[in-house]
């Protein structure tokens, strides 16, 4: 019975798939919000995001709980996790005092106007 | 029939809400509900990372994200509205965009996420059969250069330190990039 | 990593220079007379480290009567093509480093009125610097060259940029031509590479070449002990970790010889042992003529060219005319030596067979240098035109007393005078090197004050200057070779040398005398004597500077001591140069037993009488 | 006192002082004193030293260890007698009376090496034998009395300014200058040294250097004027002539060094007393050969050697007769030709004679050091010196060049006017006489006029110095009747002249100084012309010399010191010169008078100075018909008695004949002059050799030259030139044909697809943040898309 394909969804554990999946969903929230929001803030959140994305699938492929195969990222992987936790903040530190920056000499957040580099 | 297998049912909740409050982040116009969001997210996020076996990952996630990088962003939501919480409409053609986009890599990336049977996931035996160990100590000692899980995988003592110096470059520099508004004026004079 | 290591020390010898461009060019700006006393000290500093081989006993030092390279040290550097950091000295090489020193320090004392982009000039003059003294230290023929280059385009800016009115066509001129001469000398070079191989040289050989350290021998007579102990040496060479000996092994174990892969090498020590042991260059290259006798051919081209010799002259006058007066004196005294050096140093031993079938081309472009070089000199109306010809004239003794291979089945392969004439060679290069750079700087000091140098529109100058006349005077004697003074010793033993070899050459050597005397003379007179300046700013000729004296004395100084006692020059130089020599014609000996010599008979009967009565004569009473 | 040990050391001792006190001049003259003053005292001291030393070399070492030869050839009769004992006929063979040979003593060694190439050795070193001793004492006691004369006579140097009549500045004013006393004496000193050292010399190579030494510091001297135009043409002119016989000179070297291997004269000796190296004279006068010379086995084969290459040579061995062994003689005559001719250059003889006369552009003093006393006779002494070495061909060529030397230069002197060039040209012809008698085998002859000849001219340059100095003036037309007011000047000239004509009583020892020397040189040539009659030539030039000779000396003195004067206001204005002056020329005096007298045995000393196996006769073997006599057969009466009546009477006419035209004016010069126009042109113009040379030698030189560096402007720079215009060309039609369509069109093709490239994706850099993101999801959409397709199709699964 219940050959729907997603029948034993919650009677077998899950695997790195699921968890790359939910990865892909963050990632591409955080992306499309970088590329939707004008405001600076928001594309800083967007960033967030998909550095969380990223984080979750470094964890997934470091569980034993997930898969089988001998190539488990193992303990690397909640570490790789770790450095990228820590890189975020140390980038969200330097993105927000950019935003203030920017904030401060265009007396707005708003990235559309931040256009210098245009070619 | 089998029973729930409890950890899968909390996967899926909590997996729920991290994207739930993801698109919300997504959709949302209102920059403090936008923040809002977003520590509703990462706090799942966390909560997936515990399920996955990473506790001390998921305790960083919720100490250093939540905590720690979302104040800061609040912060800066307060210090750079210059209307109350004033709200910048993005363009529909950019939604479009950008949903044509997304949805794109998405499907991609789902796609070869299940492609792989190795990744779908292991036997209820097997898992039960997994014994719990907890990866503070591990984490700490892969830190200090020691690995005591894989005798043959290397330690992380120079990244660590590395990343501890840079750590403390980027406040410095965020600290004077985020200097006081007179920037502008010298700015002027030169 | 101490002073005392050779490595290091000729390292700093060699780059200090060039470090000391680097700093110059990243220090801030500064004063134009900054520039120049930091760049003077440096010359000093060099100077002073040369003169550090002469403090015998040290770790580092330069004995006298050894003919071996000394201070020998290589270190691998691009070991897939056995290219390596080579260096040492010996004495050849050795007088020529303290010259190019030397000179060095007197011609950045002699710059002191280049006023135009000084931290540039200063750069490119201690780059220059670390080219010269790094020819004449490299054995390895890679390393050589890439020295060889280095030189070259400091010398083309520095005439190009700080030169007369001509100084463009000068510079371009002196570039292509010496661009012709290297990239000849490099396909020659390529040539020796590719039919090298380090694996038929034997134990002793490879020590020769430096490649093996052989113990010294406390009693050096016993044979027998000295090859076991190159053996041994080779033994454990081969047992190093270092890629040469890893490759020498490898190839080695190849028992069929057929089979065997070569083992090129650019160790120049090591191919003059393959060129007067092996047959390895004697393989057809081109149109019936072997490999050495076209290596012989294009190293000899471009290296005459520097020297230079009649008809590949031209550039000289013309960068001398135009180049800056230091630049003169740096040109003249020691790039035009690189020549002679390389000739030397790597011609005659690398292509002896070559050298015997050419000996006589060398020896007639030698004497065709010095008739032709006076001849001109005699009809210039510019000063420093008449001084570049008779570099030429000069330098064409060098060329002869290399060549006159006098040590033929003739002669009873007697080396003696071949010896002679070599000596005197590298004697007159020394000796030219002072006594030209003297007479540029004497040209350039009165340049300086007047602004021409047309040989008609001076006179009267002793009145005027009567220090720096006589000064002048003196060094213009040591080039006109007088006797007390340093030209004279070069010239006599060249030419003293010559007729062993061919009497028509040796007369008409002899003959230059008269021109020498000649146009050097008469430009004294015109310039020097007369009752009045003729020519425009007479005003300007004010007495000799103290600073000017102090280049021009030590000059004349060196020239008297020279020409006084040569001995202090031949007790560092001659053990070297006759070692060579002993070799050369010991090859001779070996391969060319009947002589075919167009100038002797072929069945050696000559010699052979000559041997019985030399004999004869000696053991009578 | 042993002789091996002091000799070299006091002579050297000698030979240095004047280096010191160059040195000391040149470092330190302009300090010594008012205007260097004290730089001439230093001077006169060290030559003073110098001649103390050499004499103490002579009288004190020299002379108590030597026995002169006992035999009594000193003494003209004793000479006689002894000859005729021991030489029975002229004609006889010479291997045969070798017991004649004296002792012959020298001391030679090396002080240092200069270069030393296997057996082959260069150096410098002393040969003393009593030769080197007699020739130190000459030069230094002459060198001494000019320089005692030179501090009068260069007073003028120490006046501030210094003004010089003769030149004249484009301002039209007399050029003023500072005085250069002190450099006078610089170069003295420095010439005394250069002689010293050639006299000392022990080696060819060691004489070569110090030769060219001398040669340098005549340079000097000659242009000591250097602003007189005149005065630096004179020295160089007389440097590089001298330089034309250097080659030579190089030339004989070579041959001797490339065959015999060694320059040294002497035998090095070591402490035993061994020979250890053998030098020069016993190489090729062998002691088991008797001490004839015989080319060395090395000198044989060398010429072979030459000649093997050479098959037409004249020379092959094989073509001579077998009793005249050629092997070897070609090559030695080259060396000795080679040598001779540095001295021919050195010495002024025919046919680089030229220099010497004008030479005289320097002060006096030099003209009687350097240019007759001693630098000149350098010459005639290293013919002397090396004539072991000379085979009788190289012999007999010099013979000629100094016989036609002195024909030539006495007939210039005759119509010469400036008092000096008179001089000069009788220096030329007595250098003439002295080459004559060594080239017959007259070596005690022609040394001994060396000396003798040192002391007068030298006496005779320093009146004529003085006469200068009184009248202002070199040209005899000026002068006349100065007897009256310089008596010491006339009458010590006068004994100069007397002393150059050989006056004495005949066929007795009673004579001045010249007596004794020139009748021995004309008797050697008669003894010579005896045995060779193909040659008499060389008889008769000496006496017709002696004629010419007197004539020429007693036209100079009537026309200095007697008659009227011819300028009265010079004649006003001359003195007497100072006691500085006057004192030299009278000891010079004593020696022209005294020197030849046998009482102080020059000629026993020089007797036995004579190089070993020299005086045996000795026959050619190139030339067979070729004698060289014994110079003991020149003593037997035969020849003695004709030839000194011959010489005596002939200059008793020259000088009558001088007296007739220039004191009793029984014939008038002018007319004279008149009625031998041409001859007296032709001789005026000195026989137009410097035209000739200037046509022959030194233009096509400056021609040639020209041609070299009209040929390397126009010749080897055109050819660069165009070859480098080729080259442009080529790559100008390179670049229109290739380059510039073909490369650059791609080049630029490419170059402007880029551009516009570039301009198209310059719009998609908007610089906004969001569309950069936008970007980078379809980028990774792409490449997942890419690779899966990749994947998919063209990588083989296995």
């Amino acid at each position: 019975m219940l050959s729907i394909p997603f029948a034993n969804l919650l009677t077998e554990p899950v695997g790195v798939a699921h968890y790359v999946t939910v990865g892909a969903i963050l990632f591409i929230c955080g992306a499309l919000c970088m590329a939707t929001k004008r405001n600076a803030l928001g594309v800083l959140m967007g960033i967030e995001l998909v550095l969380n994305g990223a984080n979750l699938n470094f964890v997934a492929f470091g569980s034993r709980y997930l898969r089988d195969d001998a190539n488990s990222l193992g303990l690397d992987g909640q570490l790789m996790a770790l450095f990228v936790i820590v890189l975020a903040a140390a980038e969200a530190a330097v993105a927000l005092a950019i935003a203030l920056n920017f904030y401060n000499n265009h007396d707005s957040i708003d990235v559309d106007r931040a256009d210098q580099l245009r070619g | 029939m089998e029973s729930i297998y409890w950890p899968s049912f909390f996967f899926f909740l909590f997996s729920g809400l991290a994207c739930a409050f993801a698109v919300a982040v997504l959709l949302s116009s209102n920059i403090v509900r936008m923040a809002f969001y977003l520590v509703l997210s990462l706090g799942a996020t966390a909560g997936l990372m515990f399920l996955a076996g990473a506790e001390f990952v998921g305790a960083m996630q919720l100490l250093i994200y939540v905590g720690g990088t979302l104040v800061l962003l609040i912060f800066g939501v307060m210090l750079t509205s210059q209307e109350r919480f004033v709200v910048m409409k993005t363009w529909a053609g950019d939604w479009v965009k950008a949903f044509l986009a997304g949805g794109a890599l998405l499907f991609i990336l789902a796609y070869a996420a299940f492609s792989i049977p190795e990744w779908r996931g292991i036997e209820r035996a097997e898992a039960d059969a997994v014994e719990a160990q907890p990866s503070v100590t591990p984490i700490a000692m892969g830190l200090l250069g020691a690995r005591t899980d894989d005798p043959d995988g290397s330690g992380y003592l120079l990244p660590f330190e590395i990343v501890s110096v840079h750590l403390l470059v980027v406040l410095i520099g965020a600290a004077y990039l985020a200097r006081a508004k007179r920037s502008r004026s010298s700015l002027e004079k030169l | 990593m101490t002073l005392s290591d050779p490595k290091v020390y000729l390292s700093l010898l060699v780059f200090l220079p060039a470090v000391a461009a680097l700093v110059l060019a990243i220090l801030p700006r500064l004063a134009d007379e900054s520039y120049k006393w930091i760049s003077l000290a440096v010359t000093i500093f060099v100077f002073v480290l040369t003169l550090g081989f002469f403090r015998s006993g040290g770790a580092v030092d330069f004995e006298a009567g050894v003919a071996q390279m000394q201070n020998l040290f290589n270190v691998d550097w691009i070991p897939s093509f056995g290219i390596q950091y080579f260096m040492a000295l010996d004495g050849i090489s050795f007088p020529l480093v303290v010259l190019t020193a030397f000179l060095s320090v007197l011609a950045m004392g002699a710059s002191w009125p280049i006023n135009k982009h000084v931290k540039g000039y200063c750069i490119l003059f201690l780059l220059l610097e670390t080219g010269m003294l790094g020819v004449f230290m490299a054995l390895d023929f890679f390393l050589f060259y890439v020295f060889w280059e280095v030189m070259l385009l400091p010398m083309y800016f520095l005439i190009g940029v700080w030169g007369g009115p001509r100084r463009e066509y000068a510079a371009i001129k002196f570039f292509l031509y010496t661009l012709v001469g290297s990239v000849l000398m490099l396909i020659a070079i390529l040539m020796l590479y590719f039919n090298s191989d380090l694996t038929r040289l034997d134990a002793q050989q490879l020590a020769e070449a430096g490649i093996i350290k052989v113990a010294e021998s406390a009693n050096a007579e016993n044979k027998f002990t000295d090859d076991a102990k190159a053996e041994s040496a080779l033994a454990d060479w081969l047992k190093s970790d270092s890629p040469l000996a890893k490759r020498y092994a490898e190839i080695t174990k190849e028992a069929d010889p057929t089979q065997r892969k070569q083992l090129h090498t650019f160790n120049i020590l090591a191919l003059q042992q393959m060129g007067q042991h092996t047959d390895l260059f004697d393989g057809d290259a081109l149109w019936g003529k072997s490999v050495q006798w076209w290596a012989f051919l294009l190293l000899f081209i471009g290296f005459v060219i520097k020297v230079p010799s009649v008809p590949l002259h031209t550039w000289l006058p013309d960068a001398h005319v135009e180049a800056p007066t230091p630049i003169s004196m740096i040109l003249a005294g020691i790039l035009l030596k690189m020549g002679g050096y390389g000739i030397i140093r790597i011609c005659y031993p690398i292509c002896p067979d070559a050298g015997y079938d050419m000996a006589y081309f060398v020896c007639f472009i030698g004497v065709f240098s010095m008739v032709y070089g006076a001849f001109a000199a005699l009809a210039q109306k510019d000063f420093k035109r008449l001084v570049a010809y008779s570099s030429v004239s000069h330098m064409g003794y060098v060329v002869l007393g290399m060549g006159v291979w006098s040590a033929v089945a003739d002669t009873g392969f007697n080396p003696d005078y071949w010896k002679m004439g070599a000596n005197g060679a590298m004697f007159q290069m020394i000796a030219h090197g002072i006594s030209s750079a003297g007479m540029f700087f004497m040209v350039g000091v009165v340049y300086d004050r007047v602004h021409h140098r047309d040989l008609d529109k001076f006179g009267g100058l002793f009145a005027k200057m009567p220090v720096y006349s006589g000064l002048a005077v003196g060094i213009f004697f040591a080039g006109l070779g007088l006797p007390g003074l340093c030209g004279f010793i070069g010239e006599v033993f060249v030419v003293l040398s010559v007729w062993k070899y061919s009497y028509a050459l040796a007369v008409i050597s002899a003959a230059v005398v008269i021109l020498t005397a000649g146009y050097i003379l008469w430009a004294i007179q015109r310039v020097y004597l007369g009752a009045e300046y003729k020519g425009p700013h007479g005003e300007a000729l004010t007495p000799i500077t103290m600073r000017e004296l102090s280049i021009g004395v030590p000059l004349l100084v060196l020239a008297i001591v020279f020409g006084v006692y040569p001995k202090a020059l031949l007790d560092y130089m001659q053990p070297s140069v006759d070692m060579q020599i002993d070799r050369l014609a010991a090859w001779t000996e070996i391969n060319h037993p009947g002589g075919s010599n167009k100038l002797g008979n072929e069945n050696g009967q000559v010699a052979d009488a000559w041997r019985q009565k030399i004999n004869a004569l000696q053991s009578s009473p | 006192m042993d002789p091996a040990s002091t000799l070299p050391i006091l002579l050297m001792a000698a030979w240095l002082v004047p280096l010191a006190s160059f040195v000391l001049i040149v470092l330190f003259g302009k300090y010594m004193g008012p205007h260097g003053k004290g730089a001439g005292y230093l001077s006169v001291l060290a030559i003073i030293t110098s001649a103390i030393f050499s004499l103490i070399a002579m009288f004190g070492v020299w002379l108590p260890n030597h026995e002169l030869p006992t035999s009594g050839h000193g003494d003209h009769n004793g000479a006689v007698s002894s000859a005729t004992e021991e030489s029975h006929a002229p004609t006889e063979h010479a291997a045969e009376h070798h017991e004649t040979e004296h002792e012959y003593p020298n001391y030679s060694g090396d002080w240092y090496s200069l270069g030393e190439f296997g057996d082959l050795k260069i150096t410098i070193g002393y040969y003393i034998d009593a030769l080197t001793v007699a020739m130190f004492c000459m030069v230094s006691v002459i060198a001494s009395c000019v320089h005692i004369y030179a501090l009068g006579y260069m007073h003028d140097e120490l006046h501030e300014p210094y003004i010089d009549h003769e030149v004249t500045l484009s301002s039209g004013e007399h050029l003023h200058r500072k005085g250069r006393f002190y450099r006078f004496f610089q170069y003295l000193s420095l010439f005394c040294f250069s002689m010293f050292g050639i006299v000392i010399a022990g080696n060819v190579a060691m004489v070569f250097v110090f030769w060219e030494l001398v040669g340098i510091c005549s340079y000097f001297l000659i242009g000591f004027y250097i602003e007189r135009h005149s005065a630096s043409a004179a020295a160089n002119k007389a440097f590089l002539v001298t330089r034309v016989g250097d080659f030579g000179m190089l030339i004989g070297m070579m041959a001797l060094w490339a065959s015999v291997g060694t320059f040294a004269f002497g035998d090095m000796k070591n402490e035993q007393g061994e020979v250890t190296e053998k030098g020069l004279f016993s190489l090729l006068r062998p002691e088991e050969h008797h001490h004839h010379l015989a080319p060395p086995p090395g000198m044989i084969a060398e010429e072979e050697r030459m000649f093997a290459g050479d098959p037409d040579g004249e020379s092959v061995p094989a073509a001579v007769e077998e009793e005249h062994n050629t092997a070897g003689q070609w090559l030695l005559l080259i060396a000795g030709v080679g040598i001779f001719c540095g001295c021919v250059g050195k010495s002024a003889q025919f046919p680089l004679h030229v220099w010497l006369p004008d030479a005289m552009e320097g002060p006096t003093p030099v003209s009687a050091l350097v240019h007759s006393a001693t630098m000149v006779a350098a010459g005639v002494y290293l013919v002397g010196r090396f004539y072991p070495c000379f085979s009788p061909e190289a012999l007999l060529v010099i013979a000629y060049v100094g016989c036609i030397t002195l024909f030539i230069a006495a007939t210039i002197a005759i119509t010469a006017t400036d008092i000096k060039r008179v001089l000069a040209y009788s220096t030329v012809s007595q250098l003439g006489y002295m080459m004559l008698s060594l080239g017959l085998g007259g070596w005690v002859a022609g040394m001994f006029h060396l000396i003798t000849h040192a002391f007068f001219k030298g006496l005779l340059f320093l009146c004529s110095g003085s006469v200068i100095h009184a009248v202002h003036t070199n040209d005899m037309t000026y002068m006349g009747g100065l007897r009256k007011k310089m008596p010491i000047t006339a009458y010590t000239m006068l004994i100069g002249c007397l002393a150059i004509i050989g006056a004495g009583f005949p066929l007795s020892v009673y004579g001045l100084s010249g007596y004794y020397s020139k009748d021995a040189i004309i008797e050697q040539a008669w003894s010579f012309a005896s045995v060779n009659p193909q040659h008499a030539i060389l008889k008769w030039a000496p006496v017709g010399g002696a004629f010419i000779t007197a004539f020429y000396m007693f036209r100079l003195w009537y026309l200095t010191f007697a008659g009227k004067p011819r300028d009265e206001h010079r004649y006003d204005h001359a003195h007497e010169s100072p006691r500085v002056m006057t004192g030299p020329l009278l000891v010079l005096a004593f020696f022209a008078i005294g020197i030849g007298w046998p009482i102080f045995h020059v000629n026993d000393l020089l007797e036995q100075g004579r190089p070993v196996g020299t005086l045996a006769s000795t026959q050619g073997e190139l030339l067979t018909n070729l004698t060289i006599p014994s110079e003991h057969d020149s003593h037997v009466p035969i020849i003695k008695q004709p030839a000194g009546i011959a010489a005596f009477s002939t200059a008793l006419a020259g000088l009558l004949l001088a007296s007739i035209i220039y004191l009793w004016r029984l014939l008038n010069p002018d007319e004279l002059k008149e009625s031998f126009k041409p001859l007296w042109g032709f001789l005026s113009n000195k026989w137009f050799f410097d035209e000739l040379y200037d046509y022959v030698f030194v233009k096509p030189t400056l021609v040639v030259s020209h041609c070299a560096a009209w040929f390397d402007r126009n010749i080897i720079d055109s050819i660069l030139h165009t070859a480098a215009a080729i080259c442009r060309a080529c790559s100008a039609v390179v670049d229109a044909l290739f380059d510039q369509t073909v490369v650059d069109g791609t080049v630029n093709t490419f170059a402007s697809g880029t551009w516009s490239l570039g301009l198209w994706l310059r719009r998609i850099q908007t610089g906004n943040l969001r569309q950069y993101v936008m970007f980078i999801v379809i980028g990774t959409v792409a490449l997942f898309v890419t690779i899966s397709i990749v994947q998919a199709y063209y990588i083989p699964t296995n």
